[in-house]
């Protein structure tokens, strides 16, 4: 069984590339997990290409994943894009549990074309959409949506825990916007991975231990874990 | 599965496949997936004499058939190696072979008098990725004399363990530098490092790398690493360790006829775990169909084209 | 399409893609499937002094994402070329940029003199793919000096012509072998030739090819090409010519990024005739997305990283 | 329109390969062309594996083939494994020609599973399977079946001319054995081959002519117009 946050890496099989690519789980049961896989590049396109019935080479659930302990304080999980993948797993565990915290989710996106409500089908919490045009929900980046939020609740904020999985340039200007606001921020990050068992180093963030290993020490740190909190020094 | 000890100066393996130097961490990482001491030796992630952070990200990049990196050599420096990693890879059962790169004659001195002081170290492997010397005349030959004295340093410290000298295939003679390793008094060399490359990133219009040089490994450096060890085991008398690219029996195989004794898997590793096991079982009944009882029974003679038809005769000691 | 009008030295070429030497014979044999007046120029296959028979079979291997190839500068000779081949790819409205080897320099002297004779040439390179000269002090130096001779020895024989040296990537700096063809007199650059690699034929029991070594080409070797290019670019001040594993438009951009003047496809031609076109269009795209009238715009400042988001002031001119 | 003994180019499409790899033309109509792949590497492996509706990259006719006039004397096709592809392609064409020669087929195979007579379904000349182990008609090589209906022809085998197709060992054994009895033998060689238009010299035999390559002078040779008739020299 894997953990809301963890990944694996994926190729498909036979596959044109060499090194596998990290997904986050989206989804598992009985003998199946699902991820959601955007065609970015060359080795996305192949996985979201395969015929049903397809091949893939997949690891076992790699990294940390969310904190196994959330509530019962409220959580605002703030998904970007494909960065809803993680979130909504979070999500299904965190309703699954008796009396679990109060959950609502934040899933921004540029258009209504890029918001894909269906991912998140089945969920009981509250969800909250935004699009920069306007197309779909509120009129605004996740980060505007989320600042707005947190305002209305007060005072009530400070005891909210933010989880966010997204482009980096929206983390961390979420980060920046809200770490003084409320009580923690998570925040799930991604690099070029290889190995995906902190052998080859080669996705590594700046942190107060140093400089580790995204795949075994995350890919979820504390904002406030993180040195390069701009996380604009990231690649992605 | 047969195993196939080797002999390397003084140390003695169970057999000929090793992990590569940066792709197995310190040996227990990828230990859900091989077990330590299904490995002839693991060559541990070089360490260096003080920690590094190593460069900034992206640090990788594939390429067709390859992967790019500009590690920097992060790794915990050779104290906390010492301290920290070296034992429990020991007792996970596994066989260090640890591999050591510094600046200068006065570290490489000290690094090796620490290890002399671990008798569990049966093995080291010094990483002259990119020998950084002074070109005064004839700059190979000169590459060849701080081979040959980074070796001699190296080894005096160290008599009763192997000391292997890693080289990088990116100079105009790979078995100048061979031969320096050789005179140094090395017990074996290791051949290739990574070949050097770079990427751009087009929408970001800059190298995609900080440095803009990076390594090149995986299968598109085979071809390339198969000659380097052909070369090397034609004109040196120490065993010649392969490593580049390597990704199924078939390219151990072909190792192991250029005059290979032992062979690294490496970039492969972090895509097929199962490669260690692929590669024993095909050697293993490559050597059995020849009715051959070591994969050193593979090397080619140079005399030049073989027999073709009869499998043992095709094949000469 | 737009077509880019490069300038080498004296000659203009309609557009920076080229067909690289060994890759498209002597002009016509792939008329069926690219007309010759499609391409900048085509770099014939390299004429020595005499005629040579080459290699014995096999000649060609693929290996992962590369190709190695032991062809041995089969041609029909320089007078057979000048009087069979030369004019019908200038009638089909063909630019010959005729490749040539020798290995004296009396040879090259001869050669360059039979070019002259014949205005329908516009340019010449030199295949110094592997400079072949004694070794007494320091190589590299001696090779760099040898490159220098070369090139002067038919520039000056060749004075309105393009004169581009081609080099070879399998020495430890092609930047000293650039600077010798750009104090030579050079009025361009062409990098690289192949990467030396072998294969072995484990059912044989023997190395694939004769000769046990051959030049690895395809896209496995394009990172290596690209930093050779980057370096070259940032060394000399003539127009570098890059070649080595071109497979899509954006490899193209790359190596424009890097500093190249042209490039020439090679072995991706045999299985993708197409691939000019798509270059072709891929490259119009890419600078019609950032109001760029021409290639040369994508060289990149060697001052750092650029500017990330608005894609005209990421590029430099 | 292709001609009997000339090939194409083929790789899968997508493919983990670089090369494309020649394959015989083993029949055409309106529209399609077929080809006989045997697996005996990663590229025909990929191309026998190919789904239904796969895509395959694939050049035009190359080659030579073989003669365009053949006939009226009799010809003797002989054909080792896949070799038979091309040969099946000049029977048919034989065969629709009004009054075409008398044709003969040898078909010669290691064992009944390397003699796929289904190759051959539809043809009227004469078919002669024969095998090394005896398990489908004649007891031996096609060579060795060759000799002995060209001794049982007494002097008109001297009116035959034999086209053969196969391993290099089996065309070389062939032409040793019976270029002294008949009229002619043409041989269609094999080597490794990139562009197929004669330009990258990988594919080359030795003829009267100088090292030609076999891509476009070839691959059907006159057997007496090849300096290495002993054919051992050849790669395959
Ligand atoms: C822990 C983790 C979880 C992820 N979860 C998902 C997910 O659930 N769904 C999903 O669609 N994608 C996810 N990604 C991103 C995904 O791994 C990349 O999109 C993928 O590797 C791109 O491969 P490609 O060959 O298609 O594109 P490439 O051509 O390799 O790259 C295309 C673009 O993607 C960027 N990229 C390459 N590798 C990564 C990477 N490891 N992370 C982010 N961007 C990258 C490149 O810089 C480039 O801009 C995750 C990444 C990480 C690290
Ligand atoms: C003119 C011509 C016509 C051919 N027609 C057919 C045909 O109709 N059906 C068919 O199945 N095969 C045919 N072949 C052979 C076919 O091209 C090879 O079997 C194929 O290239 C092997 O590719 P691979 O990647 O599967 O195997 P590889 O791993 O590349 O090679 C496997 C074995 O095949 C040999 N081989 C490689 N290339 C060739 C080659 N070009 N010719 C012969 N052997 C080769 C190798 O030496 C090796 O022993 C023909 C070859 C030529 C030159
Ligand atoms: C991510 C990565 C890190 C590496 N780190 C080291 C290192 O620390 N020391 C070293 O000697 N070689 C290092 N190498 C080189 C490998 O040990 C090996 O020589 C090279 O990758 C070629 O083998 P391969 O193609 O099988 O990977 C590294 C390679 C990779 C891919
Ligand atoms: C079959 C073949 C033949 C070649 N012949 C020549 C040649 O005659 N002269 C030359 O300068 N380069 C020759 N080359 C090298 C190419 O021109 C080119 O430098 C090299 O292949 C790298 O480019 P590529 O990867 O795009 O093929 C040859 C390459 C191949 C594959
Ligand atoms: S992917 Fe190798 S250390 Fe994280
Ligand atoms: S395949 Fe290129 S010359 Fe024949």
């Amino acid at each position: 069984m894997s953990r809301p946050g963890q990944f694996a890496l994926l190729l498909a099989h036979p596959s044109l590339h060499l090194v596998r690519r990290p997904m986050s789980i989206h989804d598992e049961g009985d003998g199946w997990r699902s991820y959601m896989v955007k065609p970015v590049g060359p080795a996305t396109r192949e996985l979201v290409g395969l015929a049903v019935g397809g091949q893939v080479d997949i690891s076992p659930p790699l990294g940390n994943g969310f904190p196994r302990v959330l509530g019962p304080d409220p959580l605002l999980l703030v998904g970007g894009g494909f960065g809803i993948a993680p979130l909504y797993f979070l999500a299904r565990r965190l309703e699954a549990q008796a009396a679990g915290p109060e959950v609502r989710i934040l899933y921004g996106g540029r258009s209504a074309r890029d918001v894909e409500l269906d991912a998140l089908a089945g969920l009981r919490s509250e969800i909250l959409p935004s699009t920069d045009d306007g197309s779909l929900g509120f009129h605004g980046t996740c980060v505007d949506r989320c600042v707005d939020l947190l305002r209305r609740e007060g005072k009530r904020a400070a005891r909210f825990t933010v989880l966010t999985c997204g482009p980096h340039a929206m983390m961390a200007a979420l980060y920046r916007a809200v770490h003084g606001l409320v009580h923690e921020v998570y925040v799930s990050l991604e690099e070029i991975m290889a190995c995906g068992v902190g052998v080859c180093m080669g996705c590594v963030t700046r942190t107060g231990e140093g400089t580790v290993p995204i795949c075994t020490h995350g890919p979820v740190f504390r904002g406030s874990d993180l040195v390069d909190i701009a996380l604009e020094t990231g690649h992605v | 599965m047969s195993e196939y000890p080797v002999q390397i100066g003084p140390a003695r393996f169970a057999n000929p496949y090793f992990a590569a130097s940066g792709c197995f961490g310190y040996g227990l990482e990828y230990r859900d997936f091989i077990r330590p001491d299904e490995l002839g030796a693991v060559v541990t992630k070089t360490v260096t004499p003080l920690p590094r952070a190593g460069n900034s990200v992206p640090r990788l990049q594939e390429t067709p058939a390859g992967l790019l990196n500009s590690i920097g050599l992060q790794n915990v420096g050779i104290e906390a190696y010492l301290r920290d990693k070296l034992a429990p890879l020991v007792e996970a059962g596994g066989t260090p072979f640890v591999s050591i790169a510094a600046e200068t004659m006065e570290e490489y001195a000290r690094m090796a008098a620490l290890l002399a002081d671990h008798p569990s170290i049966r093995a080291v492997e010094v990483n002259l990725g990119c020998p950084n010397v002074d070109t005064g005349g004839d700059r190979d030959a000169a590459e060849a004399r701080a081979v040959e004295r980074i070796t001699r340093v190296v080894k005096d410290r160290l008599p009763d363990r192997a000391v292997a000298i890693k080289l990088t295939p990116n100079v105009t003679d790979i078995v100048h530098l061979a031969r320096g390793a050789e005179q140094g008094g090395a017990d074996a060399v290791v051949a290739i490092n990574t070949v050097v490359g770079m990427d751009i990133d087009i929408a970001r219009a800059r190298p995609t790398f900080a440095r803009v040089r990076a390594g090149l490994s995986g299968p598109a450096i085979f071809p390339i690493a198969l000659l380097k060890v052909w070369e090397i085991a034609g004109a040196v008398r120490i065993p010649v360790i392969a490593v580049g690219g390597i990704a199924s029996a078939n390219d151990v195989i072909k190792f192991f006829m250029a005059g290979a004794t032992a062979v690294q898997l490496g970039t492969l590793l972090f895509s097929r775990p199962t490669l260690l096991a692929e590669v024993k079982a095909g050697v293993a009944e490559f050597l059995a169909a020849r009715t051959l009882d070591h994969p050193h029974r593979l090397r080619l003679s140079r005399a030049g084209a073989l027999e073709v038809g009869d499998p043992a005769s095709a094949i000469l000691g």
